[in-house]
């Protein structure tokens, strides 16, 4: 069946990846404080397996330690979309027809129609380039997505029957979302999750890309791939090691996430319920 | 079908005026004054002042959010504080860039992603499934300035097949610009091909599960019939809206690119702006962004009106 | 000379077998009854006729079409065959249509496909087809669409598909049951009709031995994939050699033995004059906006004890008023007073709901897949002031679940573990849990299959005889209601026609509606019992 | 798969030696790139380096200009006499000069122009200039009187800046689009963010160029540039953003490579009002923590020339006292365990945008934290930068270049964003401004000098750099940039 296939391959890439984060909360093979211009730009080598780049740093290390940039910043943003688009998404659909639901769903499509890049470059330009403004930026352009995704399954179990039967019995909408709406649209936001968490590296990637995402010292993907761009042809491999890695990274969180809509998709659960 | 167009049309006005409120009162609280930006260190306080007089930016908030909104209905966006220029002329001109470029990126991507998602989805849980699956993955992962720059490394540099970047204008031929917005248009679509690839094969999947498709094949059309003329027009509809919101990214979100390829576009006079503190630029830029993608949006709909019966008479 | 013989045919979906060794066969002109519950493997076998099995599915024997075998011809070939030779109709009108194409050219499309004519020629022969099924082009031009359409003229759209080139074979799987009961009886008409104009061998497929008797010359009775006996209908009625048809006829023709009626109490729910009205969008933009009465004017009153029937077709609003009984919409005008109290969907004080309860109809969307059946039958405690807790919430669980046949065990399994007719004894045991004073039963059991059906209904009968149970039982089905309620109401656009004591009713009608409702129904008339 | 990808192609691209541009190059037309394009066309309205680099000697002139090696020369005004005191000077114009737009060029253009810039309401970013000019007297068309309120030894350098070009009135108002001047090349046209377009002026009064046609072509991503000149896309790029490519284009000798220096001295300035930069063995101990070697080869990749103080060391009085503050961390910790820091302190680290920032600032923050000074980088942009520490102070250290010719006298500004105040410096300044005679004002000069290196006002990083790559065939650029300017009316192609 297709599920397995994505579901280990992206599962074993995320999971080497946030291990790495992990590791080098702790330990990186060389400490990337110390700079070593002498060094720089020797290509891989046993010492640096992938070689160092221009300041003389270890590029294995700082691969690392911006995996650990890259993750905090993607999976904060959705924290934040899921926090804020999930009850909205609930609440609108609690109200359908509604007031609430209409201002929720033009909001939605006002937000939608914000150029993201540009906000997100306004925010930075307004309370200055860093990760909590990256986590921000990305976030706010999450919600939306959580929101409409959210409102919408909800809308399809609010027809089911259990839940007239606990209207019936005096439960109010609030609770009522609580207690069986939330529950079953667990899988949704879950599978949606590791998408918009793939996409949030991608933005993270980006905006460090133009210099807005998280500020030196800490290490990040995005602005080692624009330090390395201008060394191309001087030293193909500064280059070409972080961009592999956003490549990596990406792919085996969209694999993951592929999995996890098979493996959890209603539909199928349905069929073998 | 005209209550239903009147009816969005009204939503539509009334999230361009929210809209114009929250970039005006959002972008004014950027810290940092274009007049000491235009007259640099070595300026005296007077002479900023005068300057500042002269752009109108002692002028009060509220008064100069009506006089840029009065403009913004005659078409005239105010002048520029670094460019000393009309803005509407310098929108003009960059959107001369950005709107072919986007055009052109949409058209490729959704020529590579039909054929791609009908054939996936016609071979589902066949190889030629996971091979065009698979592919999609990967032009999602793939970061597009990155891509940009192999591109670049590759086409521009080594084989000379296509300039580095830069416009020559449309003036010098209608080809001439297309080929310049060659390779920032094929590293714009990647992405976005691969995402409606993805998007167009599942909505036919769910399509060829419905009634009506066992009904055509009870008919007598083959699955290959069945597809192109009952589940592929039904598809259409998700795919639509996947494709009026990829426009609209395209339009805005080509910033980066238009970095790495040194195009005049409207991504770029954005970011210059706002380093340069050229408020008004950035103000109406993003107002026209918006103003387009909720123009889009309500061409898509009309587009569903169009496609879908039921939405036309009932409604 | 035999048009379709089936021999042996055997289908197997991954390993598990579905199929096995079913044989029959089919002459021009003849009606073949397949009668079987769901899940007894009908819908394969017409399928498989069709040569459009199920993804995956592997296939044995033979089914020779006028000589010709499906199961090894070519998929060009199957074509060619299908909708020329053979041609299906579907059980749900709603989805069979493709939304975005005019009717007529979905009924064109068919000859477009097997003969090489001008698009006009087959438009005209589309336009004959449909009104030879009852869709006259004055009434029905070709350009309308799907949406546009009840139920019973989207089915005959695609009886129209299915017989446009004149096919030797019409396969119908379930075609009447989603349609409501005056409707079944006409498209069941044109079926007969088309099958003696045309001299087409049939196939109907069914669960309703009601429907099946009155259509099909022969029947071929199945069970979990096997046929078990063909017969003629004749005989069939007369006597059954094997126990399952015998246990199918008997659960078509059961009769529930209800314990008499306690003598007349005080009042327990009384509705005056109610209207719900859901406004309709505006035609015109100068026309006032007409609105929908769902219920316009409904009186009644059910006294304690009594159990209460309303009977109605689909789109009568017997689902509206039965959501503004249990308080969940609101009323434009008139009032429903439940022991006393006013019944109004966001009341304060919820005390009222204490006294009623209700059990659905869909078995499998009625309860959170993610509750254990402990927590979703004691769902309702959330209305007491002090619900029970530990011990005595265990107690009262254990003895909903016995009272309904079900054992302690069940309460920490998850509700796709049971079966359509243990979850509807779950809804029961739901609705009991907190000892109501009246049960709203909303097409309760109409989702189940006859015998299953049987087994609900006399568990109603004995919850009756246990204690004073009184229930309002709304449902579309005569022969359910005539065997569970005291006095009926029989409901029509809102209004009810005809209120009174069931049996009355049931064999003196004075409204015409109701006449026409039993007139509709199909009757089983078996030979050798007084049932009638 | 991408890695042997790259491979293939290094090797194409060294195979395609030929030089195969794109349309033939007709030999008297260039195109120059320069990192950042113009805000506006008006030299005299916005400070911005590159309006000049574009217009300066090309479109407009003044009176007096600067010639390739920083030295001043007759402009406008062919010769001119000084009385002694030093108070008023007599301009003698030269003949037949018009204007762009046809109009004559004449004495009342000059009392024009010089009474518009230090008008009450100039907008002129210089206005500091003209400070000292009292009075402005035409005495007939060809001749132009000035008159100081004190000597100004610095008045025909401060004549020469690009913001004292000479305007006409007639064409003043619509200078920000159609700038108008006297130059050798007419303006042609501008597309916004793309490139701006000169000709040769036919009616030029000097020598005629020997370049009919001139693009100017911005381009301020690294990989972009790179890219450009390799695709032969670009004839001569000025300034040229990564200095780390520059041993590519020495390699290939489709190219040439000239390494000149600015007027931009790179320093770590220090503020210092706020502790604990006010006391001078800190400022002396961060000044000997940096290894300004290692910056130039990191930051800048070897390209820029130490310095010890703040001054350009092209120009003849530069003192080399980059023996003051040797690189020695030790020595370092030892003197800031004795200002009363044993353990180090924290401070702030602002770096505006440019590449000898962004990448000298890592690199200085790592050296610091090797003798316990823990920094906390904030990149800003430079509206961000102007706001925040040039006007508002609110910095403990930043990296910046002070890219204006002879701007020494910053350091007698009270008020400066260093916030450095010293009599003994501003004797020497004073006595400066009133001398004229070469002789003195370069002792004083040097004298200045020193005072800088000894009191450690800021960290002197290097000059910064001023790389050109061109193609093999360009002759006539200048090499330096004693101010910003493409000066493009001695450039031609080789035969």
């Amino acid at each position: 069946m297709k599920a397995p296939t994505s579901l280990i391959v992206g599962g074993v890439i995320s999971g080497v990846v946030l291990t790495a984060a992990a590791c080098s909360l702790v330990w990186t093979p060389y400490d990337v404080k110390l700079l070593d211009v002498a060094q720089k730009l020797r290509p891989p080598s046993l010492a640096h397996w992938l070689g160092v780049d221009h300041f003389g740093r270890d590029i294995l290390s700082m691969l690392m330690l911006g995996a650990q940039t890259s993750i905090a910043v993607a999976l904060l943003a959705v924290g934040v979309g899921v926090a804020a688009g999930a009850p909205l998404g609930l609440w609108a659909a609690a109200r359908r027809g509604g007031v609430a639901d209409e201002l929720i769903m033009r909001g939605n499509d006002l937000v939608f129609a914000f150029p993201s890049l540009v906000i997100a470059i306004l925010i930075t330009a307004v309370f200055g380039p860093g990760a909590i403004n990256a986590i921000i930026a990305i976030g706010i352009f999450n919600i939306p997505v959580f929101a409409r995704l959210s409102r919408g399954a909800a809308l399809t179990l609010w027809r089911r029957d259990f839940i007239l039967a606990a209207r019936v019995a005096g439960k109010s909408s609030f609770r009522i979302s609580w207690e069986h709406i939330l529950p079953n649209i667990l899988n949704l936001l879950i599978v949606q999750g590791t998408i918009q968490f793939s996409l949030g590296v991608l933005a993270e990637a980006a905006l460090s890309y133009i210099g807005l995402g998280a500020q030196p010292p800490t290490a990040s993907w995005g602005r080692m791939l624009a330090d390395a761009q201008t060394l191309v042809s001087l030293a193909p491999h500064v280059a070409l090691a972080p961009g592999l890695t956003i490549v990596l990274t990406v792919l085996g969180l969209n694999l993951l996430g592929d999995g996890l809509r098979d493996l959890l998709d209603p539909r199928l659960k349905a069929a073998r319920g | 079908m005209i209550r239903y167009l009147l009816g969005r049309l009204a939503s539509l006005i009334i999230s361009l005026i929210v809209a114009s409120l929250v970039i005006f009162f959002v972008i004014e609280i950027i810290p940092g004054d274009p007049a000491a930006y235009m007259l640099g260190v070595g300026a005296q306080p007077d002479t900023l002042a005068a300057l500042r007089a002269e752009l109108g930016l002692d002028v009060s908030k509220p008064e100069r959010y009506l006089r840029w909104v009065s403009g913004m209905l005659q078409g005239d966006f105010g002048i520029s504080y670094t460019y000393r220029s009309p803005v509407s002329e310098m929108i003009l001109e960059r959107m001369w860039v950005s709107l072919p470029l986007a055009l052109y990126a949409l058209i490729l991507s959704t020529l590579i992603a039909f054929p791609a998602g009908i054939y996936a989805a016609s071979r589902r849980g066949k190889t030629g499934d996971f091979a065009v699956m698979g592919l999609s993955q990967l032009g999602v992962a793939i970061p597009n300035f990155w891509f940009a720059m192999l591109l670049v490394l590759a086409f521009a540099i080594n084989l000379r097949l296509f300039a580095s970047g830069g416009f020559p204008g449309w003036d010098k031929g209608f080809w001439v610009g297309m080929h310049a917005l060659t390779l920032p248009a094929i590293s714009l679509a990647l992405p976005q091909a691969a995402i409606l690839a993805r998007i167009m094969r599942s909505a036919l999947i769910d399509m060829l599960g419905e009634d009506f498709v066992r009904t055509a094949r009870a008919k007598g059309l083959s699955r290959a019939q069945a597809l192109r003329r009952h589940a592929l027009r039904n598809a259409l509809i998700p795919v639509l809206t996947i494709i009026g919101l990829q426009f609209s990214f395209l339009l805005a979100g080509a910033i980066v690119i238009e970095k790495v390829f040194y195009l005049p576009g409207l991504g770029r006079l954005i970011f210059q702006s706002i380093s340069s503190r050229d408020l008004i630029v950035v103000e109406s830029t993003v107002m026209l962004l918006v103003f387009v993608v909720i123009m889009v949006n309500f061409a898509v709909d009309i587009a569903y009106a169009a496609i879908d019966p039921r939405l036309r008479r009932r409604r | 000379m035999t048009l379709l013989t089936v021999e042996k045919l055997c289908v197997s979906i991954g390993g598990a077998s579905i199929l096995d060794q079913v044989s029959f066969d089919v002459a021009p002109g003849e009606i073949l009854g397949l009668i079987g519950e769901s899940g007894s493997g009908k819908s394969v076998t017409a399928l498989s006729i069709m040569g459009l099995p199920p993804q995956g599915a592997k296939t044995k024997g033979s089914i020779k079409l006028a000589g010709e075998d499906i199961l090894t011809a070519r998929e060009r070939r199957l074509c060619q065959l299908r909708g020329q030779a053979m041609g299906m109709v579907f059980q749900e009108p709603m989805t069979a249509l493709n939304p975005l194409l005019p009717i007529g050219a979905q009924v064109a499309e068919t000859i477009l496909v097997h003969e090489r004519v001008s698009k006009a020629e087959a438009l005209e022969r589309a336009s004959q087809t449909l009104a030879r099924v009852g869709l006259p082009p004055a009434t029905f031009p070709l350009s309308r669409y799907p949406h546009e359409l009840s139920g019973g003229q989207r089915q005959r759209v695609g009886i129209a598909i299915a017989i446009a080139m004149r096919p030797k074979l019409l396969i119908a799987d379930e075609p009447t049951t989603a349609l409501d009961v005056t409707t079944q009886a006409q498209v069941l008409d044109l079926l007969k009709g088309l099958v003696d104009e045309l001299q087409m061998g049939m196939v109907m497929i069914t669960h309703d031995l009601a429907v099946i008797s009155t259509m099909a010359k022969r029947l071929a009775v199945m069970q979990s994939g096997r046929i078990v006996e063909t017969a003629a209908t004749e005989e069939l009625l007369r006597k059954r050699r094997h126990p399952y048809s015998e246990a199918l006829f008997a659960a078509s023709t059961h009769k529930v033995e209800l314990p008499p009626p306690p003598a007349a109490q005080r009042t327990l729910l009384e509705a005056r004059d109610v209207l719900c009205a859901y406004p309709l969008p505006r035609q015109g933009m100068l026309t006032p906006r007409r609105a929908l009465r769902a219920v316009d004017g409904v009186t009644f009153t059910l006294a304690r004890g009594e159990r209460l029937g309303l009977v109605g077709e689909s789109g009568c609003g017997k689902s509206t008023l039965s959501r503004a009984l249990l308080g969940l919409e609101p009323l434009q005008s008139g009032s429903i007073m439940l022991n006393g109290a006013p019944v109004r969907p966001n009341a304060a004080d919820t005390q009222w709901r204490r006294t009623i309860q209700a059990v659905f109809q869909d078995p499998y969307g009625g309860f959170n897949p993610r509750w254990r059946v402990r927590s979703l039958i004691s769902e309702p405690f959330h209305l007491l002031e002090e619900p029970p807790s530990g011990a005595a919430r265990e107690d009262a669980v254990v003895d909903a679940l016995t009272a309904v046949g079900l054992c302690a065990a069940d309460a920490d399994k998850y509700i796709h573990e049971f079966s359509g007719g243990q979850r509807q004894r779950i809804a029961i045991a739901r609705a009991l849990i907190i000892q109501p004073e009246l049960i709203l039963f909303d097409e309760a059991v109409s989702a189940l299959d006859v015998s299953v059906r049987a087994q609900i209904l006399d568990l109603l009968a004995e919850l009756c005889r246990k204690r004073a149970l009184s229930y309002l039982f709304i449902s579309h089905d005569l022969a359910v209601v005539r065997s569970v309620t005291d006095r009926v109401m029989v409901m029509q656009a809102g209004k009810i026609v005809e209120q009174g004591a069931t049996e009355q009713v049931f064999s003196a009608p004075q409204h015409e509606c109701t006449r026409n409702l039993l007139a509709s129904a199909p009757k089983l008339q078996i030979k050798n019992s007084a049932f009638q | 798969m991408l890695k042997n990808l790259l491979a293939a192609m290094a090797i194409a691209c060294a195979g395609a030696a030929a030089f195969v541009s794109g349309a033939a190059q007709a030999k008297s037309d260039i195109t120059v790139a320069i990192q950042l394009e113009p805000p506006n066309l008006d030299p005299t309205g916005a400070a911005a380096q590159a309006i000049d680099q574009v217009l300066y000697a090309n479109v407009f002139e003044g009176l007096t200009r600067f010639r390739a090696d920083g030295s001043i020369a007759p402009g406008l005004a062919e010769s001119w006499e000084i009385t002694d005191d030093g108070k008023v000077y007599v301009f003698k114009l030269r003949k037949g000069v018009t204007f762009h737009d046809g109009s004559s060029f004449d004495a009342a253009d000059v009392k024009f122009s010089l009474d518009r810039a230090r008008a009450a309401d100039s907008k002129n970013a210089q206005k500091a200039l003209f400070a000292s000019i009292a009075d402005v007297a035409v005495i007939d068309p060809l001749t132009v009187k000035l008159t100081l309120k004190a000597p100004n030894g610095r008045l025909l350098f401060n004549l020469a800046w690009g913001d004292a070009v000479m305007v006409a009135p007639e064409s003043v108002k619509t200078l920000a689009t159609k700038p108008i001047g006297t130059g050798a090349f007419k303006f042609v046209k501008w597309v916004k963010g793309d490139r701006i377009e000169l000709e040769r002026n036919a009616a030029y009064w000097g020598e005629k160029p020997a370049l009919a046609k001139a693009t100017f072509r911005f381009i301020s991503d690294p990989t972009a540039a790179f890219a450009a000149m390799m695709a032969g896309d670009i004839d001569v790029f000025a300034g040229f953003p990564a200095p780390e490519n520059l041993p590519l284009f020495k390699a290939d000798a489709r190219f040439q490579v000239l390494v000149g220096s600015t007027e931009g001295e790179t320093i770590l300035a220090m503020n210092h009002k706020r502790k604990p930069f006010d006391d001078v063995r800190v400022r002396k101990a961060i000044s000997m923590a940096i290894d300004r070697k290692a910056i130039i080869d990191g930051a800048m990749f070897g390209v820029g020339a130490p310095i010890g103080t703040h001054f350009a060391p092209h120009h003849p009085d530069y003192v080399d006292l980059t023996a003051k503050s040797p690189y020695d961390p030790a020595a370092a910790k030892k003197l800031l365990a004795e200002a009363g820091y044993p353990k180090g302190f924290k401070t702030t680290l602002k770096l505006p945008p440019p590449s000898y920032a962004r990448r000298g600032g890592e690199i200085i923050a790592a050296q610091l934290r090797a003798i316990g000074v823990e920094v906390e980088i904030a990149n800003v942009e430079w509206a961000q930068w102007l706001e925040e520490v040039f006007r508002g102070k609110n910095y403990g250290l930043t990296i910046v270049s002070h890219t204006e010719p002879m701007d020494i006298g910053i350091y007698a500004r009270d008020d400066y964003y260093f916030q450095y105040s010293s009599p003994k410096f501003k004797a020497v300044m004073a006595k400066l401004n009133l001398a004229t005679d070469p002789a003195a004002r370069s002792a004083l000069l040097k004298q200045a000098q020193t005072i800088l290196a000894e009191d450690y006002v800021n960290g002197f990083l290097f000059e910064l750099a001023w790389p050109t790559v061109a193609k093999a065939g360009v002759k006539g650029l200048w090499l330096n940039q004693p101010t910003a300017a493409l000066d493009l009316t001695g450039v031609s192609w080789a035969k």
